[in-house]
């Protein structure tokens, strides 16, 4: 999120594209229906569902799965053909935009409905809706990213925002609602295998810096890797680590994997769940570290399978970070029950088994504060620098000093700081950054102008003239001392950039000058490095309009995608949309998480929703002959198959099925409640929607599309 | 309590309609599915209030608040009228005409089989059980309320059961001599003689037109009991049809109580020695040829 | 480790008033709730909570010599506060954080049923380890110790990357941290979480 | 003279469960009973509301017009208790509720019903406050610790309102004008309007 959710109040409208956050964010909706009341803030829900959030809107948008893109960019495109767009925000701050235009343009109002089955009125009165009502809060979540083309249409949201000027200003921005309670956090440290923490990336330089920060050698962590080129090469990831043990695709790695460590995560949120299983089985070691059995330990047939029963994280202690980028710092309430171990203690045994304890610990002694102070020690490059321990927990002890409008709070310990102290926190004395982008207010007070990320090598021809990405003159925080545009900071320090420097010089050098240590520059609307530089419409690979394949092809297969070969153009078969009829949909329910281990471990949660199901459209359940509440089959291309019941409701639209996807413990119809360890299954299982759940990945982040897949519908 | 006396006084002639149509009602009812939410258009604010309305409680407004008005107001105060009434009426033709005795030392007419008495034995304790424990409920707040009456609604549950059995049981075996006869409306013109201290033979077969009043009454109206009050303990019904049920219940079990009251105030009082036939199976050859003219002994 | 135990004082209420009790509870003396609202209003949306006692010795409390202990709900990333009532080192109560700058005290159903994570029946309590297809009980250093020599085998076998860890988005970001350093020292990149997906 | 009102705000009611969950969880209640419920009509198409609702402590409250047993009480803040102990199980105030708010958990003998549970407002029942009984049979007594009952306090997006009725009314009715339009608030002309 580039503001936060209580920022979210000052909305003039509010525009949701894939998320339904009265289920997923129910507590965010105190801010947004306090805009949408005092402020009058329509609201406008663009999903294929008509969800509980699209209950509370004044507008809702009904579009076909996978087609957010060119939704967006019709859109963009409609603001700009009337004249709406802001002109000097564009000028100023943002670069690449007639290139960005001319792509736009090609997506009229018609090809839209075309495309998304939205009346072309309704682009039309949405585009003039946000033009009316500005500033924009644009929320997305996984409805918005899980489809192969997930990273053009997050880019087109993000211009969609430039394009109208809403970036950097209190009540607009992209506020992405952040799944898990600290995915923000734990993406923040990159648990992903493509980054070291801070997002530094795996480049010799990222390396020899976190090296620096653990205070070893970097030729110790060298010798670990069994060549240096795995340093530098993208691991496998999550939605796809099972093929690296089922080598059923080609893999880019010289060992299949044979062992697994699970921490706290669910499996049956991930795609193709059939399969997943079938590699559980495969491996030589699976451990499973879980306060609740999760579906993997069910799903295992082989041994070799442990399960370390971990505590929850009100019985350790801890910072968490909040989709606001707000850190909070949890206190322990009690000891871990049952003798469970709280997660520091099971990585400490584990390290200390595997021998290399003492240079891993090297800095740490008191757990967690340590940890958090060589956090803020190296995690520079988003400004984790200025959070430690001691601060986090003082906002906790004085949360009530908070203004709830602003964040800021009013006298008190923490007087002028902002709650949660929202990344970058540049130093112990910032107050964080509540609005990214922000140049309204000075960067030792929280603003921020974007980010120079790539240098000053890419000119763009702007307005005839050529520029550079540095912000036009006249762009600056207030006490900058460059009145314009200035790359990042470097070589106060000899030898170090703002990133690099431990000893944070730079940084307090930037920040005394009053401006920003990664420099003042502008968005971009092209991204070379991507494979489609401006965002542009693809279609899903299993697109129920096979007619618009041919016109919106899909990318060429990319070998090496995180170690492993996805497909792309391969897969992308227009015979497939007459046997499998339905676009297949997740999504989440409110009263289950994730993959459900917990909630559906709460006998008060598990009686409010006891059963899986899928939705039909009445319409679409009657062509079929079925009746409400009967179990059907659905069977996705792949040959995966869930056992559901059918619930009909308007909720979806003739040609989609929706399945939550938090239940687990039945796989393919077989029920798996006797595998769990004896007293500790779930009091209700159901098939996990995953299995049925299509191939199709991100072309740049690998991440699964679960959004957009086809199935068919049968009685069981 | 003030304001309900005058809502019954107003509506004293709902209540009655319900009564009088409400078993065939129930049956309908009772065999409907509940539905929760009842999806009607897309309503202006109060139409959608008046959609949650149904969707918690059904009709309030038609059936909740006439059950409301009944159960407040009437229902204590109609079991307290039959319960002072009947016996006081009882006790003026006590005093007034007093019993009928016939001869015990003649004749005695074999009327009522072993199975016929243990059938009616089952039926008469596991009926007087539910009587005392049904009058519990209803004054439960003389008695205080808590375990004593929790536990005589347990009673009440169980002697239903066996209640519903024998019921049963009594309408097959009777069901022949309980046809209505033409004789019986004159019997009803007499009053069955009760009224006369005069030993004059009654027009009546086997039983009475009385006795067979109070013969429907029990099984045909025990049975309907037996349903309505099914529903009332598992509650399997929607809170509209619940309400409904529970007025038939209350209204069926005062009339039954009433013929109840009758029968006991006849077997044991008014006519000297009744209680016996039912216990040994003979009946005084005098009294059946006064009291049952027309059976052919 | 940290454990900071807070103390809150209730807010202390202006209004106070008498009442006359109904007789059926003419013994209980309770108070009288001036504005007992968890209200916000439609402009500032401010809590008003207020409460007084109506004598000192009616008021007794419901958990005496507990302490309240603040920490942030496990489930979504709204991140509302959690208060925890806990006495003598048990967690007897899920109290409202009514002053949490962003959530206000609201909690969904999840959050409403937070204690139920650590009071949850189902939570398991030893390691597990599956043998001949069967879920057996083994003590925490027999887990850790196989777990480790298996681990070491298989990394002199088959080299790091035949390792594959699945780090969580459920954990402190510290543990994040150290997940990611596990695998940077491990000798691996085959390390992901939730937010891929 | 205080007196303690529900309302719920059904513009702002997302159907999260958050209040039924919050109740059950604080005050331990049996799978199965529901001393609060969310409903919401028109599921899927526009024109869908939400609405929790519990006992409203009626004004002229029907259910201790029907109860036979006299088990059931009003307070002179208007709450409206029951005692457990006192309680029959008959149902008659289920019957004559407006609202569906009395429960009945299965009894012990041929799984009969037992004792009526509904809202307390989160104000116990008619044991010593605080006492282990209370707790056990009625769950916490919030209103004796100056505290809003939980489901109020715990609306995630402060549908529900609790508390005074003067200041709930002022809250809704701040509400309804910011809003410029609205609706009057559900349920309080059966559950109050006769005093």
């Amino acid at each position: 999120m580039t503001n936060s959710l209580n920022d979210m109040r000052h909305a003039k409208s509010l525009i949701f594209i894939g998320s339904n956050a009265a289920e997923a964010h129910p507590v965010s909706m105190q801010h947004i229906l306090h805009a949408k009341e005092v402020n009058n803030a329509p609201i406008i829900v663009v999903d294929p569902r008509y969800t509980k959030l699209a209950a509370k809107a004044d507008e809702f948008v009904r579009i076909r799965p996978g087609t957010d893109c060119i939704f967006i960019m019709g859109l963009i495109n409609e603001v700009i053909q009337k004249g709406y767009q802001d002109k000097e925000f564009i000028r100023t701050r943002v670069a690449g935009y007639p290139a960005m235009a001319e792509v736009a343009a090609k997506y009229t109002p018609e090809e839209v409905e075309n495309v998304t089955g939205i009346p072309a009125a309704q682009t039309i009165k949405v585009a003039k809706i946000l033009a009316m009502n500005r500033p924009t809060s644009l929320t997305w979540c996984m409805g918005g990213t899980q489809h192969s083309i997930g990273s053009s249409i997050t880019r087109a949201f993000c211009i969609l925002q430039l394009v109208l000027g809403n970036m950097g200003k209190s009540g607009g921005g992209t506020n992405i609602f952040r799944g898990h309670d600290n995915v923000q956090g734990a993406t923040d440290m990159c648990v992903l295998s493509h980054t070291l923490p801070g997002y530094y990336g795996l480049s010799d330089g990222s390396w020899k810096h976190w090296c620096r920060v653990w205070d070893v050698d970097y030729d110790y962590i060298k010798g670990r890797f069994k060549e240096k080129k795995w340093m530098n090469a993208k691991g496998f990831t999550l939605s796809r680590w099972y093929e690296g043990v089922l080598q059923e695709e080609k893999i880019e790695q010289y060992t299949p994997i044979k062992a697994m460590i699970q921490w706290g995560c669910g499996s049956n949120s991930n795609s193709q769940y059939n399969r997943v299983v079938k590699a559980y089985n495969k491996l030589d070691l699976f451990v499973i570290v879980d306060p609740f059995p999760t579906m993997a330990a069910a799903t295992c047939t082989t041994d070799n399978v442990y399960i370390l029963p971990c505590s929850s994280q009100y019985e350790t202690s801890g910072s968490v970070t909040s989709t606001s980028r707000q850190i909070q710092w949890r206190y322990k309430i009690v000891e871990p029950v049952n003798g469970c171990r709280d997660d520091y203690t099971i990585m400490k045994d584990l390290v200390d088994r595997l021998g290399f304890a003492d240079q891993f610990y090297k800095n740490i002694k008191e757990v967690p504060e340590d940890i958090t102070r060589e956090i803020n020690r190296g995690t520079l490059t988003i400004g984790y620098n200025g959070q430690t321990p001691e601060r986090i927990k003082k906002h906790m002890d004085n949360w009530h000093t908070f203004d709830i409008e602003t964040l800021q709070a009013r006298g008190g310990p923490c007087d002028g700081d902002y709650f949660g102290m929202p990344w970058p926190c540049w130093t112990e004395e910032h107050p964080g950054t509540p609005i990214l982008y922000d140049i309204s207010k000075p960067v030792a007070e929280g603003g921020l102008p974007f980010r120079n990320r790539f240098g000053l090598e890419h000119k763009y021809i702007q307005s005839g003239r050529t520029e550079d990405l540095l912000a036009a003159k006249g762009v600056y925080n207030p006490g900058s001392e460059v009145k314009g545009g200035y790359p990042e900071f470097k070589d106060v320090v000899p030898g170090t950039n703002w990133k690099t420097d431990l000893s944070q010089k730079t940084i307090k050098e930037a920040i005394k000058r009053g401006m920003a240590p990664f420099g003042n520059a502008r968005a971009r609307c092209v991204v070379w490095n991507f494979p489609d530089q401006i965002p542009i419409h693809r279609e899903p690979l299993h697109s129920p309009r096979p007619d618009l394949i041919q016109k919106y092809p899909t990318y060429e297969d990319k070998p090496n995608h995180y170690r492993v070969f996805t497909r792309f153009k391969s897969e992308q078969n227009p015979d497939l949309a007459a046997k499998f009829p339905f676009v297949l949909t997740t999504g989440r329910m409110v009263e289950h998480m994730g993959a459900g281990a917990e909630t559906r471990s709460n006998k008060y949660l598990s009686e409010l929703k006891s059963e899986m199901y899928a939705e039909i459209n009445p319409v679409a359940g009657n062509n079929l002959g079925l009746r409400d509440g009967e179990m059907i089959w659905i069977e996705s291309p792949e040959g995966g198959k869930v056992k559901v019941k059918a619930f009909f409701t308007e909720r979806v639209d003739e040609k989609t099925i929706f399945m939550p996807f938090h239940f687990g413990g039945v796989l393919m119809g077989e029920s798996l409640a006797g595998n769990y360890p004896a007293g500790h299954a779930p009091y209700i299982v159901g098939e996990p929607a995953n299995v049925c759940t299509n191939y199709g990945y991100d072309i740049v982040t690998q991440i699964q599309a679960t959004k957009d897949g086809l199935c068919k519908v049968s009685r069981a | 309590m003030n304001y309900y006396y005058k809502v019954i006084m107003k509506r004293i002639l709902i209540p009655a309609c319900i009564a009088a149509t409400g078993m065939v009602a129930a049956m309908v009812y009772a065999g409907t599915d509940p539905v929760i939410v009842t999806p009607i258009g897309a309503g202006t604010g109060t139409s959608s209030f008046i959609q949650m309305n149904d969707a918690f409680t059904g009709d309030w407004q038609q059936y909740g608040q006439t059950f409301t008005n009944l159960q407040a107001g009437l229902f204590d105060q109609l079991f307290l009228v039959i319960l002072t009434l009947i016996p006081a009426v009882f006790l003026l033709h006590y005093i007034l005409i007093g019993a009928k005795h016939f001869d015990h030392e003649g004749e005695d007419v074999y009327f009522f089989s072993s199975t016929t008495r243990l059938i009616h034995w089952v039926a008469a304790v596991s009926f007087s059980l539910l009587v005392v424990t049904g009058l519990m409920i209803i004054f439960g707040k003389l008695l205080g309320g808590g375990t004593l009456i929790m536990g005589g609604r347990i009673v009440h549950i169980a002697s239903a059961l066996v209640f519903a059995v024998a019921a049963v049981f009594m309408f097959l075996i009777w069901l022949k001599d309980m046809l209505p006869m033409p004789y019986d409306i004159a019997w009803l013109f007499i009053m069955g003689g009760y009224l006369s201290k005069k030993k004059k033979p009654i027009p009546a077969g086997k039983f009475n037109a009385g006795q067979k009043m109070w013969f429907w009454l029990a099984t045909v109206g025990g049975l309907v009991m037996a349903y309505t009050g099914w529903y009332l303990y598992t509650f399997q019904v929607t809170t509209d049809q619940l309400r409904i049920l529970a007025i038939i219940h209350n209204f069926l079990g005062a009339a039954m109580i009433a013929m109840f009251l009758v029968h006991l105030y006849m077997s044991m009082f008014a006519i000297k020695g009744a209680l016996t036939s039912m216990i040994t199976g003979y009946k005084p050859r005098e009294e059946v040829e006064i009291l049952h003219s027309r059976y052919k002994i | 480790m940290a454990q900071r135990k807070i103390r809150i004082s209730p807010d202390q209420g202006t209004k106070t008033e008498s009442i006359t009790l109904n007789p059926k509870v003419a013994r209980r003396s309770f108070l009288k709730l001036s504005a007992a609202t968890a209200a916000l209003t439609g402009v500032a949306m401010t809590t008003r909570m207020t409460a007084k006692a109506a004598t000192p010795a009616a008021v007794k409390e419901a958990y005496p010599d507990s302490t309240m202990i603040r920490s942030i709900c496990t489930h979504c990333a709204v991140g509302c506060g959690i208060n925890a009532e806990v006495q003598n080192g048990v967690w007897v109560r899920q109290e409202v954080a009514q002053d949490h700058p962003v959530s206000r005290g609201g909690y969904c159903c999840k959050g409403a049923s937070a204690i139920d994570m650590v009071t949850s029946e189902k939570r398991l309590k030893t390691p597990m380890k599956r043998v001949n297809g069967k879920w057996q009980k083994i003590t925490w250093d027999q887990a850790m110790d196989e777990i480790a020599t298996k681990l070491n085998s298989i990394r002199d076998k088959d080299g790091p990357d035949a390792l594959h860890l699945n780090g969580s988005a459920k954990v402190s970001t510290e543990m994040a941290y150290l997940q990611r350093k596990f695998a940077a020292f491990w000798g691996s990149n085959n390390v992901d979480h939730q937010a891929r997906i | 003279m205080g007196r303690m009102k529900f309302l719920c705000d059904v513009e702002r009611c997302i159907d999260c469960s958050g209040c039924v969950v919050a109740c059950k969880e604080g005050n331990q209640i049996p799978v199965g009973v529901n001393r609060r419920r969310v409903i919401t009509i028109n599921q899927g198409k526009p024109g869908e509301k939400s609405i929790s609702v519990a006992c409203m402590h009626c004004a002229d409250a029907p259910c201790i017009a029907v109860c036979p047993v006299d088990a059931i009480y009003q307070r002179d803040d208007g709450i409206v208790l029951v005692s457990k102990e006192t309680c029959i199980g008959c149902g008659y105030c289920f019957m004559a509720c407006p609202f569906g708010a009395p429960q009945f958990p299965s009894g012990q003998v041929f799984g009969a019903r037992g004792a009526m549970d509904k809202c307390t407002f989160c104000a116990g029942g008619p044991e010593e406050n605080f006492s282990e009984k209370e707790r056990k049979l009625y769950g916490q007594n919030r209103i004796a610790e100056g505290k809003v009952p939980l489901c109020a306090a715990m609306c995630a997006t402060k549908s529900l309102l609790a508390g005074d009725a003067d200041i709930v009314a002022d809250v809704y009715r701040e509400r309804v004008f910011k809003r410029g339009s609205g609706s009057n608030a559900w349920g309080w002309d059966k559950a109050y309007k006769k005093k």
